[in-house]
């Protein structure tokens, strides 16, 4: 259970306040706050900490075809303001997400997105197939950061054409709207996001974690069992910012804004820049209340600035000299 | 089950060593609900730097609406912690894990090496409170020295228990290891509780199995959650992958695959 | 002046202790430690806080064909663990720099290695043969990540053809020791790094700034005039070092690791990494005095570990499951 | 010039207001080397969140070798700032920067708006120490209420100046803006020391080219070093970009193009 920290008050400023409601291609988003997979389990794991029911979306973790185990321990470590993880994508796979998980995500009246993940463009597809018509899946996050096994394995998202592929693959496997996650370890995501918005995405989502290392001087060994891992947190904040920004006004998709996000004010960031809603992810970890905070604090926002609509200010960063 | 964030005020500050710091703090509703085993994930400083929590095991729960944590200074996040004041407010999560199962009537045998004491003192005042005869169980103890050993030696003597020493520099008890320490203990007991460095829990784990000696483990692993989200927690278990934040801290040992962890 | 942290035994040990030389190509340093291009000023405004005798080697802030102004403020915002720098490579055009700055600069004994930085391939050349010959000068460290103003602004350093031209060219134009410092903003940065060894590079210098951005919710504008910036500190350290350990792997030049080096510790990871040598950036401005205790703690380190010489922990990260 | 990197003992914290806060530390180098307008960067934290030094104008500097800042609580450094005990050792590094130049003997008048304040109280001290007839020099100081504002008056009367202040809500003398008072001052001085808000600058530095007045000016930006190496801190001059740490943070207003700052 949360601890209430609001009064009486600041809960009627959140029946009379501005419209925080947006929409990400069919999917209507009730605030543009959701969380990030991986980050948030099926969201029962927070079930006693956050109201569910405050949130905007919820990405379940990664799912694959098959089960998969994950990497070896150690699987993270802490970083300058961030975090480095390499779970390896440990996951029970789509038949028993669907079989073991979904009930309970289906009595949340919140919208559950489900990130999905392949070692190929056919098993992208497949595990779309099986999750279309799924009751309670609202939405397809494709997770296009994993390696291609066909292709040596490189990532299906540094490659435009890869990216495109697997879009294709799932977009016509599923009629659920379709959000495609970038990488951000390419030299141009913007490329990335116009592939994928060709091939058929109805969103793009950015971004998912640098790759980044650490040593132990010690043992003179890698932190982490795989070597490498995923950097995340607010360390990433100022990269996924300025990818967000420069997507956004390349492609007419909408833009969920992902990386290092803890407080309403870096939410704002991402919106201003473009985002038309934004996911919170390692901040789970360290302030299990930081999604619902940011809820709140994006409609104080809103009624400092005058403002009665969220879908106002997206996108409405002044770069001009005036 | 069920876990809390909450801000909670610091009550007490105790250096038990230079580097062996005891905390106590108002948390009601983390305090109502702990079981001996489980731990609290604690925001050292509301910074980002360090930005994880830090898993702490509940070394006291009390009815007053306290908890008591026990921990040395190793890192940044536990110096941190240790110059915390009196006073300030702190975010804990918890209480966290699955704690000890202690549901039996026959002497036990508790464990701890180092700061693997903190979760046994809790544990030993939920079994003295159950109405056993405390005599008849053991406590082992290990630590570095007299210093660090001699203020919680006492604490389980207070509740009956009949405690043994162990210090790497022979400044109280035995000198050296605490699994030494075992061989006249096992055969008069059913079940261990251990908590402590891993090549010792590992050796305890040994004789428990040869003696036929059903024995509980604590373990530590790097956290970034400790809530089961994020999946860093694992060791292996003989089945694979375990979860330690979800799945445990406390484990049955016969679960874990000691060899790999 | 420095406040005198250090005690005479640990003076001792500085004239007792293991061997910290390393080698870049022909270039010998004393130490390890440089400080990094834009972080040092021209090592005269560290004159009283640094023994600039203690350094590795210093490398100035890059200098250009003609004077440049820089990017109108704001220029520096901070970030988590980290920083943003748009300065806009202000600088005094190599000519001043060789008429008011090499004096100073050679009457150190520690090597000076300048940073050199163009609009166009001719540019970089003409910068290197102005400097060839310069008394005082130790080695060019060829700064990439510059706009190519004739292919429409997109970097150097994001090119493996254009890198390797700008690399030719400056060897072409110098006889001097040739370090091409990478960007990290590319997907395969070992690439970038084959193609500059090919090219005729004596060295690597990784990683430059990671591309970022930050928003002032309240005014709704970039934090920085030039909207984009140069992220920099402690927050991109496991992605510096990731890329330095790649690097490493794939290229037999020297590679010198840079991002977010603020501890002895932080050194070492590089060096275990495959780095030969560091440079400390950012950290000079929140701690003056890092790279000299780095200088130290390398010491100190090498003794703990019981090795006599620096060179025989380069690379030894150990990898294997034992 | 010479500046040194110091951990400095905090030695007192004195709160003028409820987020107004006096430190003064132990730092006998930086102490006798200061200069009026001159700053140092402190490190507020040894942790890495807030990463960067804070810069603040020396308030006080005094001959038993400490030195006091005064400011007021915007943004997580100074807030971290504000919350350090006495006895806390805090890496300074100073002084920076060109001060003022106050070398004539002419009445002149001090201008202060919030925590603009701070360097001119050191400022005040010095020309007093100069063996100059303070009565006859102006200090006009504005901030938003009497609680901010009293007791720093208090200090420069001591000194024998003829003190005006300006209150946003009126409670202690002008109601308004502090440019408001200049009128009636500006013909008896030569000289003018400023510091402040942009705003109330830019008037100031308005008022004394009408009026013929040399205007000396103190200026706040984003620094990240603070010893000219980082090249961040620039404003716009007159003849190109200037770097406030190194060519000031006091410039002649004249140098300064008021409105592209
Ligand atoms: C369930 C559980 C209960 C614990 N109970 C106690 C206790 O009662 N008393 C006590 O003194 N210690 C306990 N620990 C260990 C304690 O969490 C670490 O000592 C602490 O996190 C170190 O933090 P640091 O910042 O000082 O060290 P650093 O080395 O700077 O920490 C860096 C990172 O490594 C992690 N880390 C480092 N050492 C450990 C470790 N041994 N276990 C887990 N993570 C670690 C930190 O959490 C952090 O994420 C427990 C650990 C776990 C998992
Ligand atoms: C030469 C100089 C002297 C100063 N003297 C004083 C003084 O005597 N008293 C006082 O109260 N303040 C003074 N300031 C302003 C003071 O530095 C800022 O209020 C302080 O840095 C804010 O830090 P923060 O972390 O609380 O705010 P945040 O807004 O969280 O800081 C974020 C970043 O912006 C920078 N920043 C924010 N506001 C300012 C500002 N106004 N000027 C410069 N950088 C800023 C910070 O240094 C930091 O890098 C001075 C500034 C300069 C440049
Ligand atoms: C422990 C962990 C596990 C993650 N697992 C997944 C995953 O399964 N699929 C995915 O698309 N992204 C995954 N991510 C990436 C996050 O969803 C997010 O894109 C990234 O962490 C950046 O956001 P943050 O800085 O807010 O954490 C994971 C991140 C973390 C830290
Ligand atoms: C303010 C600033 C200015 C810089 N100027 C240059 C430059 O002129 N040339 C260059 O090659 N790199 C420049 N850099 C990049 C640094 O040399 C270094 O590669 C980068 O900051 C990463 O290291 P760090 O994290 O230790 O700072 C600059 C960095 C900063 C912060
Ligand atoms: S610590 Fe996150 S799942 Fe266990
Ligand atoms: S603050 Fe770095 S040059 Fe002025």
């Amino acid at each position: 259970m949360k601890e209430d920290y609001m009064n009486p008050a600041e809960e009627i400023v959140l029946c009379t306040g501005p419209d925080v409601r947006v929409q990400i291609g069919s999917l209507a988003l009730r605030n543009p706050v959701m969380t990030a997979s991986g980050t948030f389990g099926y969201a029962r794991e927070f079930e006693n900490l956050v109201d569910l029911e405050r949130l905007g979306a919820i990405v379940v973790k990664g799912i694959s075809l098959q089960p998969k185990p994950g990497n070896p321990p150690p699987r993270v470590v802490e970083t300058a303001c961030g975090m480095l993880n390499a779970i390896g994508l440990e996951n029970v796979g789509v038949d028993r997400f669907i079989a073991g998980k979904m009930k309970y995500l289906r009595s949340l009246t919140t919208p559950v997105v489900v990130n999905i993940l392949g070692d190929s463009v056919e098993e992208y597809g497949e595990i779309a197939r099986r999750l279309d018509g799924v009751e309670g899946v609202a939405a397809l996050e494709v997770n296009i950061s994993c390696p291609n096994v066909k292709k040596g394995g490189v990532a299906f998202g540094t490659m435009p054409e890869m990216a495109a592929r697997v879009t294709e693959a799932v977009r016509e496997a599923s009629g659920l709207p379709l959000i495609v996650k970038l990488s951000p370890n390419v030299t141009d995501i913007v490329l990335m996001a116009k592939a994928v918005e060709e091939a058929g995405a109805d969103a793009v989502s950015l971004i998912n974690t640098l790759i980044g290392m650490a040593i132990d001087p010690m043992s003179r060994k890698p932190r982490l069992a795989n070597v490498i891992g995923g950097l995340s947190g607010p360390a990433i904040k100022p990269v996924a910012l300025r990818m967000v920004w420069q997507v956004a006004q390349a492609v007419a998709l909408p833009v969920i804004g992902i990386g290092g996000i803890t407080t309403a004010d870096d939410a704002v960031e991402f919106m201003l820049a473009g985002a038309s809603a934004i996911q919170v992810g390692t901040a789970n970890f360290y302030d299990p209340s930081a999604a619902e905070n940011i809820v709140q604090g994006i409609t104080g926002y809103l009624q400092q600035q005058g403002e009665d609509r969220l879908v106002d200010i997206i996108g409405t960063l002044k770069t001009g000299m005036a | 089950m069920s876990e809390f964030q909450q801000k909670c005020t610091l009550l007490a500050r105790d250096c038990l060593a230079p580097d062996v710091v005891r905390l106590t703090f108002q948390a009601p509703k983390i305090a109502v609900t702990a079981r001996p085993g489980q731990f609290v994930m604690v925001r050292v400083i509301d910074g980002l730097d360090p930005l994880l929590r830090r898993p702490f095991s509940i070394h006291r729960s009390s009815a007053d609406g306290t908890i008591s944590l026990l921990f040395k200074v190793i890192g940044k996040g536990t110096e941190i912690l240790a110059q915390r004041c009196v006073g300030d407010q702190l975010d804990l999560v918890g209480p966290l894990g699955k704690g000890f199962d202690f549901s039996g009537e026959q002497p036990v045998c508790l464990i701890g090496g180092g700061m693997g004491i903190a979760p046994l003192l809790f544990l030993a005042e939920q079994l003295e409170q159950s109405g056993r005869e405390t005599q008849k169980d053991h406590v082992l103890l290990g630590a570095r020295n007299k210093d660090e050993l001699a203020p919680l030696a006492e604490e389980f003597s207070a509740l009956g228990y009949a405690v043994q020493l162990a210090s790497d520099d022979g400044s109280v008890g035995h000198k050296g290891f605490i699994p030494d320490l075992l061989d006249f203990v096992l055969p008069s007991v059913e079940q261990v509780y251990t908590c402590g460095p891993h090549l010792m829990m590992e050796n305890i784990v040994g004789q428990c199995q040869q003696a036929e000696v059903s024995c509980q483990v604590s373990l530590e692993t790097h956290m970034a959650c400790g809530m089961g989200a994020c999946l860093g927690c694992t060791v292996h278990g003989k089945r694979g992958l375990v979860h330690v934040c979800k799945q445990g801290p406390v484990f049955n040992a016969d679960v874990l695959a000691w060899g790999e962890i």
